[in-house]
């Protein structure tokens, strides 16, 4: 077995290494009720990564998910009393129109992605401060049992969380593989010129990618407002970055037209085991961002499949 | 003086060079010829460093030497000429001459540009150009540039005491016929300070020009011919390993087109500066070929048909409809296939597979509610793999990995498959060996009796007049003049030329 | 005013008023109550992990707060080590992730100190670990329909505190050190976050006392120095010399402030909150006219013991009363006359305190308005 | 063979197109400088007061400017240094956890070695700039030597150097009190305190760097066409360590600043440096694809960032519309400096 054969199993391999490490270290991880909670409590970041891995795979960035998500957040909040269960259509309109305009920037006033989505992010934020009062806001908690209750039972065991996330990877992956668009993507991806040269309309793909990387960015927002009974303008904090990692380390480098969202399953629970290490092997509470950042590098290079990276590493 | 011994070079599955031997005399030019994967490109890396092979060695003056970068053997007076250009457009043209090696114009750390512009007025002068060195060079003409090249390899000179080896990649390919003739002088004059060795696919130039020509096939040497003794027919029997046929372009396939239906009208269109006042009709079966020099608005017109440039002035029409809206979409719509020159960034998608890049431009048919039938995708792939002779294992290989040749085949299928009956060809034959090439004819013809419509702009004049019905010349973006060129009535190279300078 | 600021401000106004009908207007006096009581008898360990969880370790507030944490397990004869530190650096999303990750680790046999990081974080995170029959403390962030009493023992408490009482006495020594007139201006918290809210209210409410000063005034600089001293010049620029003083809402912003005087040169009073060891030093100096320290040190330290105790059984805290289960922490001001004496008293000789009297020093039960 | 092939370049007229997308940012740039002390008047017409345009501007005074360019100094330093390598068309994030460990070391050995800049403490001054490069280098050992695109590489660096301050300082604040230190900011000549010069000093630094020196020059190849440049026997890895070493070195002299503007160095000194940075480098106008722009567009793009900033509340707009406001005049600053034209497209 040749390595060249090893290289596209690369970042699955890294992730049963990394729990096989953990899980020596501490059996108590392979406790089967705890990583069933452990992979639960990552759906909304999954969720999240799920819609930026669109905005990757043809070569951009998102930078404006998690804005995004405070947003939703305050939305879900603020109007779940007048829309109850439609409030959902109302989060991911916003995400939609969102993304959309980020798209828009940067595909038709040739700004880079890294900064229109910024700018985006920064006047979601803004709207999430206005629309909250630039307060902490909480659900009526029957209201929302009767809303969204559903999305946190369990069923047979299994949490309803990890179904929906199961659902929209599904989706994602049949989007990706399965539809002209996502074939659309992948040209947008890997040879932009050609695409257009072949007749696609690449700029209405690429506005549709981060669309729909607005879309879930809301539903992760949602989902975590609904999760946590409440929002503000802070509340998704901290989901941003990881959510870039998450895409990363799963496979997906900033390149495009490689990997997809099935990596990026893979790479959000590769940044779950990492995280939940630092719980399980103890470490010191000053060392952990510093063992995260190495991991982190160890896995970027274990998991990137370089021979795709067309041209110069950049 | 330079000598490859035995040199063998493997890759993973491939062994790309067998026991070569070759050498360059002091003041000579060596030709270089052979089908696409023949080993040439493998060879040139080997000789200019960016290779290093696993057996045999390399000889300068008779001393073996090795070389672990293209840096270490430009110390050794080996230089190198690319065929794609070569230069950084964003820097300027005294930069890119003295690139990796400012550090002569360096004191106390601080780059004297003074001085290297002085030193790069004489290198432009080697080449006779006369340029400001500190233009920006994006913004030379491809020519200039192509010269600039060749300048910068030739500093070479003065940086080295011994004799000067340089690779000339396909220089040609994009120069015009006057700027060849230039090159080809400047070559002349420069034998006195250097040997060259030159690769290309113009098998005249390489006659002309060379002393001695090696013939490559399959990764080894089939046969070295003095310039005295070469000639066409035995080295293309040499590369090829079969007879070329006489009938190159198909002429005698060449059937009259139906004069009575239009399918793509030109009516004094315009387009910024590229082209000017032009009007023609196509019609279906027809082969019309654009000739004229680099800049002369051949390929602007093309790109306006499909749809990537919007014209300024004029109307165009599609079976007697009226353009209004310029994209590539529309194009596509209207029934256009585009094969562009540049087949590796505008025609296939490397990263995709046979069968997507096949459907790229047609998805829709093979699609419910943008749902796609790949089964359906992979049946149309197999079938034309199988009509066009496709050589890959299977369909879901990535075409970036295919040979020049079958990515054309596969950009061909796309766009026949689709059922275009407009076919716009920008240099469909660029960088393919002869055996593709003569694919492509066949495939010209068969498309003219399909009743398609096409437009070439060809790599050499003979290709232009051995395949086309008819002939427009531009020149400077004005049309110049028509030519029929019905078979056995086919004006002659200097009928073309006459109009094109 | 700008007529910016005024417009959109009447916007605010009618926008206030529909969230207020939207959000809280219909749950109204709504017990909220996911599950319900919790099961009848808790389980209690012999020996639960004790677990810290907070926002960074950037901020000397919170390593005040793990200090007391540390000091409490210390004097079980434990080693400092054995306190768990989980960070969610400003993540509520990782804050909970570890909370469960930390659950499953000990199966529950848990006592968790915890600031959720963000007030509607709380809930999942007490309901998690009630789900888990952990013990929770709580301190700082949680919304106000959550309340331990509704989760039997192991919701164990709630500590808080009233910031707005503090921040009107800081507020009033400002006003009374500018003389009762001209402008002051106030640099809060995140704006969301409860403690800034209470401490912009608490200086409004000093305000009505003094007719002759204006606000003139306020943003929010997210608790961070480098934002505050960028407010503050942008504030200097605008104001000027009418400005006569700073209302900050906690230390960090003030050391924000007071580099950007010193930048102009310019002098004038400031008030800030925490009472942070290098704040407390200047209000020694007079640089600062008051800070308001919060005792994170034994903050820190109850909230653990709380839960701790709660865990082996020491005390059950459904029969504890409800003062003991939501309450406030104590305050004590800080100005130049006694910073030295406190200086002594709390900084260079942190007390030994009784980690068992659990609501000695505390500062009445939470109200809410 | 005596004819000349070429031809010299059009003359250019004055006003192309190119030139006015070159001199775009710092249009930009003087517009806003323009509005904001409009708004100022229009709200001061508005309550009657005595109010002659830009005269009696509190925006537009010499007072602010010192205050607008207090606050960019730091970020310049960063923005500085990111351009290095954006002009490589690689990117480098790991700004924020460079600044914190530059800061924290700094003010450890300041502290440890006297803690007054007349004594030997002034040695961590070099000292900071050496942990700046040697970060710099590793963060560029990473990309170059694991091959990990630059974008992931900085990344993962950017937590380590975060987590590492944090190790360092436990989470403490230190302050630097040093009076010949912070005359950094105390001390004005010509109503401008010493940081402004210092960073002066840096950015012509960096300007050298950039067109006088082979490195700097290098940067441009790479960008350009990095395939080519390594053809024409550049040692590209050489290039790209020297670049991120160098981006190391200013980072750490943003860091020296932000202590100098606060007086405390801690693992949050760096927080918020990476997304203004980048921004304030695009506003500026050189392109994340690289080859284009410069320094100077650097500083350009600082100082609009902090121009708006500044200007924001001067006005008075309310604390939450800042972070839209700001959102979308870097998209309007991008656009009307982007040359639609060469670029086909844009991810």
């Amino acid at each position: 077995m040749s390595f060249e054969r090893i290289k596209p199993h690369l970042p699955w391999i890294t992730l049963l290494v990394l729990v096989l490490l953990v899980g020596i270290a501490n059996p108590s991880f392979f406790d089967p009720a705890g990583l069933l909670s452990l992979v639960t409590d990552v759906v909304p970041l999954f969720i999240m990564a799920l819609g930026m891995t669109f905005a990757i795979y043809i070569g951009g960035i998102d930078l404006s998910v998690q804005q995004l998500a405070n947003l939703v957040t305050v939305i879900a909040t603020v109007y779940l009393a007048k829309f109850g269960v439609g409030v959902a259509l109302v989060a991911v309109a916003a995400g939609f129109i969102v993304g959309a305009i980020s798209g828009f920037v940067t595909t038709r006033l040739y700004v880079p992605s890294f900064v229109s989505t910024l700018a985006m992010g920064f006047v979601a934020l803004s709207a999430a401060k206005y629309f909250s009062g630039q307060r902490a806001l909480y659900m009526d908690a029957e209201l929302r049992n009767s809303s969204f209750g559903w999305m946190f039972g369990n069923t047979a065991g299994v949490p309803h969380e990890l179904v929906i996330a199961i659902v929209l990877l599904v989706l994602a992956w049949f989007l990706q593989t399965r539809t002209t668009f996502g074939r659309s993507l992948k040209a947008v991806g890997s040879g932009e010129p050609a695409a257009i040269a072949s007749g696609l309309n690449v700029d209405r793909v690429k506005i549709l990618a981060f669309a729909i990387s607005g879309v879930f960015a809301a539903v992760a927002g949602l989902i975590f407002s609904v999760k946590l009974s409440g929002g503000d303008a802070n509340l998704a904090n901290g989901f941003l970055l990881l959510a870039i990692v998450a895409v990363l380390v799963g496979g997906t480098p900033l390149t495009g037209g490689v990997g997809g969202v099935l990596n990026t399953a893979i790479g959000t629970l590769i940044v779950m085991v990492i995280r939940a290490a630092m719980v399980y092997l103890e470490i010191d509470a000053t060392q952990q961002q510093m063992v995260f950042g190495i991991v982190l590098i160890a896995a970027i290079a274990l998991t990137i499949d370089r021979s795709k990276l067309r041209g110069v590493v950049k | 003086m330079y000598e490859l011994r035995q040199v063998d070079k493997h890759f993973p599955g491939v062994h790309a060079l067998k026991g070569v031997d070759f050498k360059v005399k002091r003041g000579e030019i060596v030709g270089l010829v052979g089908e696409n994967g023949a080993g040439k490109s493998t060879l040139m890396k080997v000789i200019y460093g960016a290779y290093q092979p696993d057996g045999g060695n390399i000889a300068l003056d008779g001393t073996t030497v090795r070389f672990q970068n293209p840096r270490q053997a430009m110390e050794h007076g080996i230089g190198m000429v690319f065929q794609e250009q070569s230069l950084i457009l964003n820097l300027t043209v005294m930069e890119n001459i003295f690139l990796g090696y400012e550090q002569q114009f360096v004191k106390f750390g601080v780059i004297n540009w003074k001085a290297m512009s002085e030193a790069a007025r004489m290198q432009l002068a080697k080449v006779k150009l006369d340029i400001d060195p500190g233009m920006t060079t994006s913004e030379l003409s491809f020519a200039q540039r192509q010269l600039v090249e060749l300048a910068k390899v030739l500093t070479l000179e003065e940086r080295i005491d011994g004799d000067l080896v340089i690779l000339l990649d396909e220089p040609t390919s994009v120069l015009a016929k006057e700027e060849v003739e230039l090159l080809f002088n400047l070559v002349k004059d420069l034998k006195q300070r250097a040997s060259f060795i030159f690769v290309s696919h113009r098998m005249d130039e390489v006659l002309r020009l060379s002393d001695r020509i090696y013939v490559m096939k399959d990764g080894a040497v089939v046969d070295v011919v003095s310039h005295d003794e070469a000639e066409v027919d035995a080295i293309q029997h040499k590369m090829v390993g079969r007879e070329v046929d006489k009938e190159y372009y198909r002429e005698q396939k060449q059937r009259p087109y139906d004069a009575g239906k239009v399918l793509l009208t030109f009516d004094g269109v315009s387009c910024d500066k590229r082209f000017e006042d032009v009007s023609f009709a196509l019609h279906p079966g027809e082969v019309i070929c654009l000739v004229g020099t680099e800049g002369s608005g051949r390929e602007a017109i093309l790109r306006t048909i499909f749809g990537l440039e919007t014209p300024t002035s004029g109307s165009v029409a599609i079976r007697n409809q009226k353009v209004t809206r310029f994209s590539a979409r529309s194009g596509v719509d209207a029934g256009i296939g585009y094969i562009p020159r540049e087949r590796k960034v505008e025609g296939i998608v490397a990263g995709m597979n046979v069968y997507e890049n096949m459907t790229l431009s047609q998805m829709n048919k093979y699609a419910n509610a943008g749902v796609l039938r790949v089964s359906e995708e992979k049946t149309l792939a197999r079938n034309w793999i199988e009509r066009l002779g496709i050589k890959t294992p299977d369909v879901y290989k990535d075409c970036g990995g295919l040979s020049g040749g079958n990515q054309q085949k596969v950009v061909l299928a796309k766009w026949r498959s689709g059922g275009a009956e407009i076919m716009l060809l920008d240099h469909p034959t660029r960088g393919l060996d002869i055996g593709a090439k003569e694919d492509v004819y066949e495939m010209i013809r068969e498309m003219s009796h399909a009743g398609v419509g096409i437009v070439l702009v060809a790599d050499t004049l003979e290709e232009a007049i051995g395949l086309s019905h008819t002939i427009l010349v531009l020149k400077d973006g004005q049309f110049q003049k028509r030519f029929d060129c019905a078979p056995g009535a086919k004006p002659s190279l200097y009928d073309l030329v006459h109009h094109m300078i | 005013m700008s007529f910016i600021k005024k417009f959109i401000e009447q916007e605010t106004v009618s926008r206030r008023n529909f969230l207020l009908a939207s959000a809280f207007g219909i749950s109204g006096a709504a017990a909220a109550r996911m599950f319900g009581p919790s099961p009848v008898q808790a389980a209690t360990y012999s020996d639960p992990t004790i677990a810290w969880s907070y926002r960074n370790r950037t901020n000397p507030y919170w390593n005040e707060i793990v200090s007391g944490g540390e000091a409490f397990v210390e004097s079980l004869g434990k080693s400092k080590g054995d306190l768990t530190h989980l960070i969610n650096e400003g993540s509520s999303e990782k804050s909970l992730a570890d909370v469960k990750a930390l659950l499953a680790k000990t199966n529950g046999e848990l006592a968790l100190a915890i600031d959720t990081n963000d007030a509607p974080n709380a809930r999942p995170v007490v309901e998690s670990c009630v789900e888990a029959g952990a013990y929770v403390s709580t301190l700082w962030n949680k919304t106000d329909d959550l309340h331990p009493w509704d989760f039997g023992d192991n919701y164990v408490s709630h500590m808080s505190w009233s910031d707005e009482g503090p921040a009107e006495q800081t507020a009033r020594i400002l006003l009374d050190a500018i003389g009762g007139k001209g402008g002051v201006v106030h640099l809060g918290g995140i704006a969301s976050n409860n403690p800034a809210i209470e401490r912009l209210a608490g200086l409004k409410t000093a305000l009505l006392d003094y007719p002759d000063v204006e606000l003139l005034d306020a943003q929010p600089a997210d608790w961070d120095t480098q934002k505050a001293n960028q407010i503050m010049s942008s504030f200097i620029t605008r104001y000027g010399d009418e400005i006569k003083g700073v209302h900050c809402a906690n230390d960090t912003i003030g050391y924000g402030v007071l580099e950007a005087l010193r930048a102009e040169g310019m002098d004038i009073p400031i008030v800030t909150y925490d009472g942070n060891p290098q704040a407390v030093d200047l209000v020694r100096e007079g640089r600062i006219l008051a800070t308001v320290f919060t005792n994170p040190h034994w903050g820190g330290g109850i909230t653990a013991a709380l839960a701790y105790h709660a865990a082996i059984g020491t005390f059950k805290p459904s029969e504890e009363p409800k003062e003991h289960r939501e309450f406030y922490g104590p305050t004590i001001m800080v100005t130049p006359d006694d910073a030295a004496a406190f200086k002594a008293n709390y900084i260079e000789n942190v007390p030994t305190y009784d980690w068992t009297d659990f609501w000695g020093p505390a500062n009445g039960q939470i109200q809410y308005k | 063979m005596t004819e000349v092939v070429a031809q010299t370049a059009p003359r250019a007229s004055f006003l192309t197109r190119d030139r006015i997308i070159k001199w775009a940012p710092l249009l930009v740039l003087v517009f806003l400088t323009l509005v904001f002390p409009f708004f100022e008047w229009l709200e001061d017409l508005q309550e009657g007061k005595q109010h002659l345009f830009l005269v009696d501007s509190r925006f537009f005074s010499i007072r602010n400017a010192a205050r607008i360019l207090i606050a960019s100094t730091p970020a310049l330093m960063v923005a500085i240094g990111v351009t290095f390598i954006i002009l490589m068309g690689s990117i480098d994030l790991s700004m924020e956890g460079t600044v914190s460990v530059c800061a924290v070391i700094f003010a450890f050995a300041f502290i440890s070695w006297g803690g007054t800049l007349a004594s030997w403490a002034w040695l961590a001054i070099p000292l900071a700039l050496v942990v700046g490069a040697v970060l710099g280098f590793i963060n560029g050992l990473v990309h170059v030597r694991l091959k990990i695109p630059s974008f992931m590489a900085s990344l993962a660096m950017g937590f380590v150097g975060t987590g590492f301050a944090l190790l360092l300082t436990g989470g403490d604040r230190i302050r630097v009190e040093d009076e010949i230190f912070r005359s950094l900011l105390t001390v004005r000549w010509f109503n401008f305190p010493i940081m402004v010069y210092v960073a002066l000093a840096m950015t012509l630094l960096a300007w050298f760097i950039q067109s006088r020196t082979t490195l700097g020059r290098n940067f441009y190849a790479v960008g350009g066409g990095e395939e080519l440049a390594h053809a024409s026997g550049l040692n590209v890895t050489r290039v790209r360590l020297m670049g991120f070493t160098l981006a190391g070195v200013f980072f750490a002299m943003g860091a020296l600043l932000a202590v100098g503007r606060i007086g405390i160095a801690e693992t949050a000194t760096g927080n918020n440096f990476m997304f203004i940075s980048i921004t304030a480098v695009v506003v500026g106008g050189t392109a994340l694809w690289g080859g284009i722009g410069g320094v100077w567009n650097t500083l350009v793009g600082v100082l609009i960032v902090n121009v708006i900033n500044n200007g924001m509340v001067v006005i008075g707009l309310p604390s939450y519309a800042q972070d839209g406001v700001l959102g979308l005049l870097v998209i309007i600053a991008v656009v009307l400096s982007t040359d639609r034209k060469s670029v086909s497209f844009v991810k």
